[in-house]
């Protein structure tokens, strides 16, 4: 694509490369984008929103030159409109474990102390991420779990057990993690057949291919590594 | 002001509608109009050409569509009761009595017209949760819980609600009249009987058109629903929640549903329009 | 007092010279119908009278533009204003026509002077100009000191002279005017009807004047034109309809008994057999009129002069001036002007069964076929 | 009408207030009113519990943070303007003129209300994105792109506040006298100057309440700005974008950014109807 | 025609007998401040007279407790209903007061009926009752076909029949009426001027009715109040009202010629020098007052016996019923009305000079202090 005027495609500056990252990933590519411009000398544009967003604007044509999501379905969405340049990586994965309230209070332990009649549990809705995964993961387990409430996200789940509305809920680790004040996450060894994995690709309208290949080299990197590691997250 | 029977007449100085005043349209209304209503109409329309129009049928018949959009229905109807029970009062109370403090009350109705949705049900739940102000009094008083109640979803549509039925019917209570409301104290009215019987009638277009507004709004309230009521077919997910979860994995889903709630508003709006409309 | 029929009248009657104002207005309300021939020459004053409901107001607003002709037509200065067979329909703003409305409209967001700046200002005046013509306005209105009031300050005749202000500041062709002096008092309303007779004289414009007053419409208008259930009932001058009034309305408008019947020389017949008997000799349908002042009453049948006297019943006294005004059921209904005195002596009450009298050289009795 | 001295004189029947009629207010009213102020203000109070008070000066000297404000204050009031401008015409056209389709123009009107505002956001990037309808012919002739511009962001919102505007104009100006558009009409004034100089005063009040609507409306508007104009700092990151970026990982940093913005929004409004409020 | 201040009158004139209302009204609004002492007796019927913006609306807000009292108390049949000192009020549902309105003020989204039937359903009769008492109102307003209407689509004058009827269903003890029959034709005038009269004599209440008529005025009400800026000028039953007026607007409204001025015996010094001769003998501060027709004009200064002549020039002329009233300036402003025949051989025009004479005799003098 050889647009003469960036400036007027509303992507910003000739020297700013723009990633479109999941909300999720926030805290772990803000730390990732400062330390890549230090590096680099090149400016980057976060745009964070949910990942399906995100893959409807890079399919109404939004100036993007990378995408990290936080589903490999989002990421199809964007590979089959033909929209990626190459195929996506795998970067990241993460985890499901169950959040209580501090303390423990309840004495959960296990994916089936989660069906006691009167406990109230937050899953996540099978359409995002998380609540496949936990489906997988209580079919795995062969717990019938009946929630009080399917989330539309983990922050959402997870701000259930912050606010005591619920005892417990199914959400990633990297969320306890972020919330270690107010919860602890009980691991549950169904968890690991179902990982969540984070794929990250180059977009075919990059402004900036080269900028945005090393974007994703640097996310891969040893560095790179770290910073996910720290927030919670596995990486492959 | 009657509607007034048209005389079709189609001459260069237009034809004449009715008892009212008539005239050619002018231009600098006409214009600007025109592309106010292209611009509500056009993303829509941009809608309907991404609709799966060949699936349409079979959606139309999955069991938890009909479940949604009755929830929808029934929920953002009795949120507009409440509103109206609730808002109708204190927009009177705006409108009619001097109190100190008015202006502030004023600005705190629009409160949750400002607060992101999301961030207005955390607040609900601060209040009305298991944990929360009043919440946790219920609870231990009563043993009733709200969040994840259908309750729930009608008390996030009303508190987004109310704040457009206020503000619509506190301005048609100020453009009113007040001497009407003098003549009826004069026959022995009070103010209570005033109210229902000369200053309702009065503002009725206006309480319309805030129900309107605050039904309306209710019917697509998404964000505060999902926070303190959740999320569970039959109970709490109305066709708001269940558009944005289709948009998780499937545009064209999140269409079809959105357009599904869509047809039914505006098939109940103009159905209810076209009395109230013509009313005044 | 009983009243005949309205005789048909066919077409209006065109007012000599020249016509600025050439219409026929048919407008369907409901189950209500106006159908009014309406002619007036430049220069001229047409006050419109009728009860309440006659149409009026309605015949009003067809003529600014606020209310479409059913049919007719209606023509101004030679332009066809409103047409429905030609599919002509100029708009109220295009017509040069100036209104002052039965309950006055003025702007509430305005001051008084800008109420009155506002036509001038929408007839090209700039903003300084407006402004010192509608200051001019309300002065000769007497209103100089309230010019920066709103209207709720104002009181409602101070209200209805703005209004008036506002209608001629224009300068309009045509100028209607509905009620224009009803909510003044007496003083303003001598000095407003001098400014106004002034003014419809100043200009070579026509004016038609809906009053229910009496004087209003003799002091003001050139000619009168009666309308009653939509349709016009009498129209003239001010003499001829004073002197021959030709429906209920109108007679008790002018204050006279009027009766219909039919004449065979001096004697008249009215509908129930009760013969009348007149000074003026006619033969076939006539009307009857005579003065309540006409009317003497006696407590036995009188002997003496006067050829009509009937028995009769009072049912209703009141004040009337320095008079009193005895209304009377018997053979014919009929109201009669006492002195106080009198009815002293008389010991008149309600109920009381007394003798009336009328001359016949009191009475006048004219066709009932116009003409 | 106008405010009038009150004369205090506490008495077991009420002090008369001005020139309007006065009286007890009726418990009836009162009660409702009361509890409808406190459905809407508690949840504030829900909030402000939860507030870190302590670490809130920090919050609002985060560069980040004024800057979305400032954002969100000026793209709500270019918002509301833009509503005014297509609106009012809008509004007066469907309660002044009669044309076939006026009952589903006015129906269509609601649409944005009804629709989830991500859907909403969706909905103007097929139209005005780089692909979409309008957006594709837009760039290939002007080389222009709408979307993750601060224009998205005023597109947005004022998609999502018109609808309310015109409600609450509309309603205003089926309350409004048409007698006095008659009289203008005599005095020579056309549609247009007497829509400006006749319907506009008279109807002021009900367009400051739908101003205000539209405006609250637009600086509470998250879905369908982020999903169409995305969230870029200073760009078209608005206060409740970066409210729900805050969410993802800290509630009580939510809850100080909501806060702000609703202090900002009280304020503004309790200024600007201080105003308005006392005009009529 | 120049006039006096008016005399300094101090308390108003307690009606005779027991007062039904008793009030002292002050209101200030803005410049304008209302200082009226009323009383009405039960049974009586007050006109409150004045002109444009003089206060009378305000006096019948304050009354019906629409505008709270600045200063003064209003008691009626022995209940304080509004006393800023004692800090008493009480709000316009609880008294015993009907309000006729200026602008009628019916319920726009009610019937003609149910706007009649508003005041008895909230006094305490059940739909039906208070329906069939509002026909019954209606069908004595001659409205009986309206009852179903809306009061748009009435016309003016059955608008404010209407509105009188829903006032009256109410028997209240006190009716304030404001202009009720302004806008009412001449014959339905008549007929609710009579109802209004038989209805006011039947009920033991009183009633104070605010008019611009002074035929309604003498017809209606056992006494008139006449006030100016806010203030009573004069007050008394009509015949003394009618006989020596105290002001200028009195003057016109009853039709006299007035000046006030120093008297020494029969001769009164006008404050100009102008000398009048009277009939009447008086020392001191007098009002002299003379009708228009007892002005004559004449060509020349004329010899004869009419003592009071002087030179004026001719301002004004207007129809007045059947004679010419022709307006007068020269040492004092002067209307005189001449038969249209005598106008036509004097060839009366604007600008020319003439002769005015008024004998003595047909002046009346009367001292400038009350009483
Ligand atoms: N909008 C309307 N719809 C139906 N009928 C109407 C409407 N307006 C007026 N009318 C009827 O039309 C008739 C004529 O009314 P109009 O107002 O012209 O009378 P008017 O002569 O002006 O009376 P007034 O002297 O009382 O003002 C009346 O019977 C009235 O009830
Ligand atoms: N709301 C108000 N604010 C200020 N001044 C007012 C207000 N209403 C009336 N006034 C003034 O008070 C005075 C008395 O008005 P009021 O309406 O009582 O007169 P009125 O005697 O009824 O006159 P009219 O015969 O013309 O109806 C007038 O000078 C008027 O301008
Ligand atoms: O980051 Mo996500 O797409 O909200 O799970
Ligand atoms: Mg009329
Ligand atoms: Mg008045």
């Amino acid at each position: 694509d050889d647009r003469a005027d960036p400036a007027a495609t509303g992507a910003g500056n000739g020297g700013e490369l723009t990633v479109f990252a999941a909300a999720s990933l926030r805290e772990s590519f803000t730390r990732l984008g400062q330390d890549f411009e230090a590096a680099q000398g090149v400016r980057v544009t976060f745009n964070f929103a949910g990942s399906s967003a995100l893959a409807a604007q890079i399919n109404q044509g939004a100036p993007a030159d990378v995408f990290a999501a936080a589903a490999p379905a989002n990421m199809a969405t964007v590979v089959d409109a033909g929209n990626s340049d190459g195929e996506p990586v795998t970067f990241a994965r993460n985890q499901l474990v169950i959040a209580v309230p501090r303390g423990n209070p309840d004495g959960v332990t296990a994916l089936s102390d989660l069906t006691k009649p009167d406990a109230k549990v937050a899953v996540c809705a099978e359409q995002v991420p998380c609540g496949a995964a936990a489906r997988k993961a209580l079919d795995a387990a062969g717990v019938a779990l009946t929630p009080v409430t399917l989330e539309q996200d983990v922050r959402a789940a997870l701000n259930k057990v912050r606010l005591g509305e619920v005892d417990a809920a199914l959400v990633y680790r990297t969320d306890v993690r972020a919330a270690a004040d107010d919860v602890d996450g009980i691991e549950f060894p169904e968890s690991t057949g179902a990982v969540n994995d984070y794929p990250i690709v180059v977009l075919k309208d990059a402004d900036h291919p080269a900028a945005a290949r090393a974007f994703v080299d640097h996310v891969n990197s040893d560095t790179g590594r770290a910073v996910l590691t720290a927030a919670g997250f596995q990486v492959p | 002001m009657a509607g007034g029977t048209a005389r079709a007449r189609p001459t260069p100085t237009v034809a004449p509608r009715g008892t009212r005043r008539t005239g050619r349209t002018p231009v600098a209304l006409l214009v600007p109009a025109i592309l106010g209503l292209l611009f509500l109409v056009l993303p829509l329309a941009g809608l309907l050409v991404r609709t799966p129009w060949a699936t349409l049928p079979q959606r139309l018949t999955e069991p938890g569509v009909l479940t949604a959009l009755r929830l929808s229905v029934q929920t953002a109807t009795l949120a507009t009761l409440l509103c109206l029970l609730l808002g109708v009062p204190l927009a009177w109370l705006l409108a009619r009595v001097q109190f100190p403090g008015r202006q502030l009350v004023r600005a705190l109705v629009t409160v949750p017209l400002v607060l992101p949705p999301v961030v207005g049900g955390l607040a609900l739940l601060l209040v009305f949760g298991r944990r929360g102000l009043v919440g946790s009094w219920l609870d231990s008083t009563f043993g009733v819980t709200v969040p994840f109640t259908t309750t729930a979803v009608v008390l996030a549509q009303a508190f987004v609600a109310m704040p457009f039925l206020i503000i619509a019917v506190e301005g048609a209570l100020r453009g009113a009249d007040t001497r009407y409301e003098e003549a009826a104290a004069t026959l022995g009215a009070g103010r209570w009987t005033t109210f229902t019987h000369v200053t309702l009638p009065l503002v009725a277009p206006g309480i319309a058109a805030g129900a309107v507004l605050g039904w309306a709004r209710a019917l697509g309230e998404f964000g505060a629903t999902i926070t303190f009521a959740g999320n569970y077919p039959g109970r709490t997910q109305t066709m708001p929640v269940a558009v944005y979860l289709a948009l998780e994995t499937d545009l064209e889903a999140a269409i079809v549903l959105s357009l599904i709630l869509l047809t039914v508003s505006v098939v109940i709006l103009a159905g209810l329009r076209d009395r109230w409309a013509s009313a005044p | 007092m009983t009243t005949g029929r309205p005789a048909s009248l066919g077409q209006s009657v065109p007012a000599a010279g020249p016509r600025l104002l050439d219409a026929h207005l048919v407008v369907d309300r409901d189950s209500f119908r106006l159908d009014l021939p309406l002619t007036i020459a430049p220069g001229e004053v047409v006050a419109l009278l009728g009860p309440n409901g006659a149409g009026k107001t309605t015949a009003l607003r067809t003529l600014a533009g606020l209310l479409p002709l059913s049919a007719g037509h209606l023509t101004l200065a030679g332009r066809d204003l409103d047409h429905p067979v030609r599919r002509t329909w100029t708009p109220p703003e295009r017509r040069p026509i100036g209104v002052v409305f039965q309950d006055y409209l003025l702007f509430p967001h305005l001051s008084a002077l800008d109420n009155v700046a506002f036509g001038p200002r929408r007839h090209g005046l700039d903003r300084r100009q407006a402004r010192d013509l509608a200051a001019d306005w309300l002065t000769r209105m007497g209103l100089a000191e309230h010019a920066r009031r709103k209207p709720r300050e104002l009181s409602g005749g101070q209200a209805q002279r703005v209004a008036l202000a506002r209608a001629l500041a224009v300068e309009p062709a045509l100028l209607l005017l509905d009620e224009p002096l009803a909510a003044l008092d007496a003083r303003t309303r001598l000095d407003t009807r001098a400014q106004l007779q002034r003014h419809l004289a100043a200009h070579a414009g026509a004016a038609l004047l809906v009053t229910h007053d009496p004087l209003d419409a003799l002091v003001l208008a050139d000619r009168l034109v009666v309308i009653e259930h939509g349709r016009v009932v009498q129209e003239g001058d001010a003499a001829t309809i004073t002197a021959r009034p030709r429906t209920d309305y109108v007679a008790r408008l002018v204050g006279l008994n009027l009766y219909r019947g039919y004449a065979d020389g001096h004697r008249v017949r009215l509908g129930d057999g009760f013969e009348l008997t007149t000074g003026d000799h006619h033969e076939g349908e006539v009307f009857v009129a005579f003065p309540p002042s006409a009317v003497a009453l006696h407590p036995r049948r009188p002997d003496g002069s006067p050829r009509n006297t009937w028995p009769a019943t009072i049912t209703g006294i009141q004040q009337h001036g320095d008079n009193l005004r005895i209304q009377l059921v018997g053979p014919i209904e009929v109201a009669a002007d006492v002195t106080p005195a009198a009815a002293t002596q008389l010991r008149l009450a309600p109920g009381q069964p007394v003798w009336a009298a009328v001359k016949a050289a009191e009475t006048r009795a004219y066709p009932a076929a116009p003409g």
